[in-house]
């Protein structure tokens, strides 16, 4: 069955070779209790990037379960590309955070950029154009030269693809820690508006339909990467460096205004993009929401290099690709529409009624697995947490209070510390104006951002002290979510929800676990309080450096409000000298 | 003096966008026999001499010149009078 | 008055430009396609910033064989107003339309943020409702926006009176600060800052509505047009 | 097929920010002897076979690759088998 230098079925339960990808050794059995016969090499790949952590959010999910998720203006919570919450007026905001930490570690331009453009995706593949970007950098010490460089090459990397596609970057924050030497982390938000009849669902229903290519060629990047974003960076990680995939911001500009365009078509049933474990993950999960089957030619997905094999062109993670599926027969009304933008539409499967997923590669067939088996059926862990020594030894000191003698010393060294100190060198290399509806640019508490046409607007932010986290997860988390909510309403704002990105080190250490579980259950009851629901996030496990040295713990709270008018639109700057100053709360 | 003409490429299999664009770019312009573009970096690199120069060369490259995750790199060195 | 956005693969302030358009100046426009373009039924061409073919090769280089501009050039010899700002101006450059041409910022960055200008020529079709000297704060947002001709070329650009704005504290090296100028003619301005950006007191300043304003008026009284 | 190398260099006179910059991280890198730093471009383009290839590759480079204003290029053509 498999093409002939693949390696067999029994090498890869001999050899083991599932751990390198890694799955374990009771997850290599379920899979072969599910086919009832060993996997062959793709389809094993297949499920070590489907059952990846970054997949399947099996170490997660029983956390994530916790948080709320619903509300009176929730159209769509967790489970989409992006959620979406209402606004009024027939509208509605979309928003997501992602990760891309690994990759930005291994090489920052490409890691940051194809980050941003990630989300982008998340989000416009729901119908909605964006209307803005914000991040959550976390660095180490900048007197290092690679940390300083890393600093410098994300920053580049945000500005060289959120420039290029027209879409403001109008807030995030850095914070500069040693926790994070071997370790930066890079989280980008993505905040899109559409109107409610616009909606678009990632799914492969009506069987006999079309499934369709859009975007880039397929090219060996990114192989494991989704495998690789779960696990620790290790020397390892320098040997699959080939694998970085190289963003192009032009070519997702183009896919931004023609599926923007395509999702007016009544010929599109379904549409996703191809993110994480790229091909694989969209067609399996699109199928699997839909309670179809699906069978792809591997023959007709564009291929950038040559003999590149099923398994190459299943675990690709080449950027700015998506992956439609069009009502039978009229495949040529939506290939027209991406014409005009010099895009090519492909038809590569079609949706069937057995609910496998079914690969061909020159009239073999290459891969056969039951379609949840993938995207619904990988394992959930529930591991096991311990409150950690440090965690105990604080508890146990007295409150440091430090001794201050000269104020204005004190201060002067404080605006110097690099995560106090003004953010300007970073934000202004963003483009924060185009779409000219940015009220509030970078540099005051929250971003605010109208909504052309009416006299609404939003504002966002994104935060997370993860010292305070560190300290105390369950307090660090409710202040994180609180946090958010203040920059919201100082700026006129009122609360509509949130999405988290849990940036944390392995979930197999019950420590570590623990500060998971525990700030999560502040992030929740701090939701819970200011009726600001989850409906979108993101899980990075594993941010460890090669001495096993974990980060803080690191829940980035992405916060959007809602401003009814205007008119209460409020900037955090000092206005004229003479005017008061007050101190509200205690 | 000596000056040192270095070549960074793209490493295969990366994509290159600039390429790909300039590429179709020259189809529009009619110059359909272009079958492939790859667009890199030249420069053009004095240095007063030194015993070990290539190694010097060779280390410049690495450690700034060249991204080594995606680039390859190569050189030919001049004498200057 | 009737405006074209000329929208090449890649722009990205074509709408920003529309709107200050149909919005702030209360004119028509519409935005063309590039392939599709018949420009002929404008009075006025607009060439917007952006990214157009993802900024590859150089800046405006890609956007500037394309097949509209042909058309550009009919309309500039016609002496219809044309304006490029930010990417359109460097696809002016890249034509020949204008003199010149763009480097990377000194600091090799990209940059967003106002800058202060000072109006150098207030008697072009572009300029008329400022003042000579005048101050005014509008956006840049660019990371080529270096400015460079060489001294002979500045030297006419001087004597024909065609640099239009300077940058009051230059960021990013241009030759003798120059943010904008126009052709000998005076119909073609191309300027790195974004006046589309600075036309709603929202979002920022106002100081670049009066540059639509003043194509407005021109062509009503070339027209002989009442208001 | 021919392999068209073409080398786009900046004009002399016309300043290049990105060299200067390349040249002043190789001195904090401490490579004293370096005088000087130019970058340019690098394309390698693949040309199916025509009879009039310099005549092509020059009209490629007038109308597109290079800027006239700014840039000066040369190229080299080899065979590619
Ligand atoms: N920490 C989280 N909190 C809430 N929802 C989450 C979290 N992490 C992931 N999700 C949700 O799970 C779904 C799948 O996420 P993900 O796999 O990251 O999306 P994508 O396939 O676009 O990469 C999304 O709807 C996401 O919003």
């Amino acid at each position: 069955m498999p093409s002939k230098l693949e390696i067999s079925p029994e090498q890869i339960e001999q050899q083991q070779l599932y751990k390198e990808m890694g799955l374990s050794d009771d997850e290599f059995r379920s899979i072969t209790d599910i086919l009832g016969r060993l996997p062959n090499y793709t389809e094993i790949g297949l499920f070590s990037v489907m059952w990846s952590e970054h997949c399947s959010y099996k170490n997660s999910k029983p956390l994530l379960r916790k948080f709320p998720t619903e509300g009176p203006q929730v159209l769509q919570g967790p489970g989409e590309g992006a959620g979406i919450i209402d606004i009024g007026d027939e509208q509605a905001v979309v928003f997501k955070v992602e990760s891309h930490n690994h990759p930005s570690a291994v090489e920052p331009y490409q890691g940051a950029a194809t980050g941003v453009g990630g989300i982008l995706r998340d989000v416009f593949s729901m119908g909605a154009r964006p209307v803005a970007l914000l991040n959550s950098l976390r660095f180490g010490s900048l007197k290092q030269p690679r940390v300083k460089f890393l600093f410098e090459e994300v920053v580049h990397g945000i500005a060289g693809y959120g420039n290029c596609v027209g879409v403001p970057t109008v807030g995030g924050e850095v914070q500069f820690d040693n926790a994070y030497n071997g370790n930066p982390l890079v989280n980008a938000m993505c905040v899109g508006l559409i109107d409610h009849k616009d909606i678009q669902k990632g799914i492969a229903a009506g069987i006999g339909n079309t499934v369709m290519y859009v975007g880039a060629k397929t090219g060996r990047d990114g192989i494991h990467g989704a495998t690789f974003a779960s696990e620790e960076l290790s020397e390892e990680s320098e040997e699959k460096r080939p694998s970085v995939q190289v963003g192009d911001p032009f070519m997702e500009k183009l896919l931004i205004e023609a599926c923007l365009e395509v999702i007016h078509h009544d010929a599109l049933v379904g549409i996703q993009d191809m993110g994480a474990a790229g091909l694989t993950s969209s067609a399996s999960e699109m199928a699997s929401k839909a309670g179809t089957g699906m069978l792809m030619n591997m023959n007709l997905v564009p291929q950038r290099e040559l003999d590149m094999t099923a398994y190459e062109m299943m675990l690709s993670e080449s950027q700015e690709r998506m992956l439609l599926v069009v009502e039978k027969g009229r495949e040529d009304e939506i290939a027209d529409v991406f014409r005009k933008y010099d895009l090519e539409a492909v038809s590569v499967g079609e949706v069937t009624d057995d609910q496998r997923f079914r690969l061909e590669h020159h009239g073999d067939i290459v891969a056969d697995v039951p379609v949840d088996s993938l995207a619904e059926d990988a394992p959930v862990y529930h591991q096991p947490s311990a409150v950690p020594e440090y965690y105990k030894e604080y508890q146990t000191m007295d409150n440091y209070v430090p001794m201050i003698t000269d104020y204005n010393k004190t201060l002067k060294d404080l605006l110097q510390q690099p995560t106090i100190a003004s953010k300007e060198w970073v934000y202004d290399q963003y483009d924060s104006m185009v779409q000219t509806n940015t009220v509030l640019t970078p540099g005051s508490d929250a971003a605010v951002v109208r909504v052309r046409g009416t006299d609404k607007a939003l504002a966002m932010t994104t935060d997370c002290n993860s010292r305070y986290i560190y300290l105390d997860p369950e307090v660090g988390g409710k202040i994180a979510v609180a946090e958010a909510a203040r920059n919201i309403v100082c700026s006129g704002g009122r609360p509509l929800g949130i999405t988290d990105g849990l940036n944390f080190g392995s979930p197999e250490n019950p420590e570590i676990f623990w500060q998971m579980e525990k700030s999560v259950d502040g992030m929740s009851e701090a939701c819970r309080e200011l009726s600001a629901p989850v409906i979108s996030g993101n899980v990075s496990l594993y941010n460890e450096s090669f001495g096993g040295q974990a980060i803080y713990p690191t829940p980035v709270v992405g916060m959007v409000g809602l401003i009814e008018k205007t008119e209460q639109i409020t900037e955090s700057h000092m206005k004229q000298a003479d005017d008061l100053i007050y101190v509200i709360g205690k | 003096m000596r000056k040192v003409k270095i070549y960074i490429t793209l490493k295969e299999g990366v994509l290159d966008p600039q390429g790909k664009a300039v590429q179709n770019s020259l189809h529009s312009l009619e110059y359909n026999n272009v079958a492939d573009v790859r667009i890199g970096k030249y420069m053009e690199v004095m240095l007063e001499d030194t015993s070990d120069i290539e190694q010097q060369v060779d280390k410049m490259c690495d450690q700034l010149l060249a991204n080594p995750v995606i680039e390859d790199y190569s050189y030919t060195i001049e004498e200057v009078v | 008055m009737k405006f074209a956005v000329v929208v090449f693969p890649g722009s990205n302030c074509d709408r920003d430009m529309f709107f200050a358009i149909t919005e702030a100046l209360g004119e028509e426009a519409d935005l063309v396609w590039y392939q599709e373009a018949d420009l002929s039924a404008y009075d006025a061409i607009l060439l917007p910033g952006g990214f157009s073919y993802g900024d590859y090769l150089r800046s405006g280089a890609i956007a500037s064989t394309s097949g509209v501009i042909e058309q550009i050039r009919e309309a500039a010899d016609a002496g219809k107003p044309i304006l490029g700002v930010c990417n359109g101006f460097q696809v002016l450059l890249e034509m020949g339309l204008l003199a010149g041409a763009m480097l990377p910022n000194k600091h090799l960055k990209f940059m967003c943020h106002y800058e202060t200008l000072t109006v150098k020529n207030a008697r072009t079709m572009f300029t008329h409702h400022y003042e000579d000297q005048e101050e005014i704060d509008i956006p840049i947002a660019h990371g080529d926006g270096n400015y460079y001709c060489d001294e002979s070329t500045y030297q006419e650009l001087q004597d024909n009176d065609q640099i239009a704005f300077t940058y009051k504290n230059n960021p990013n090296g241009s030759v003798a600060d120059i943010a904008g100028i126009t052709n000998v003619q005076g119909n073609v301005l191309g300027m790195m800052p974004h006046p589309e950006r600075a036309v709603d007191s929202l979002v920022g300043t106002k100081d670049g509505l009066r540059l639509f304003q003043s194509i407005l008026t021109h062509w009503r009284d070339k027209h002989a047009i009442k208001a």
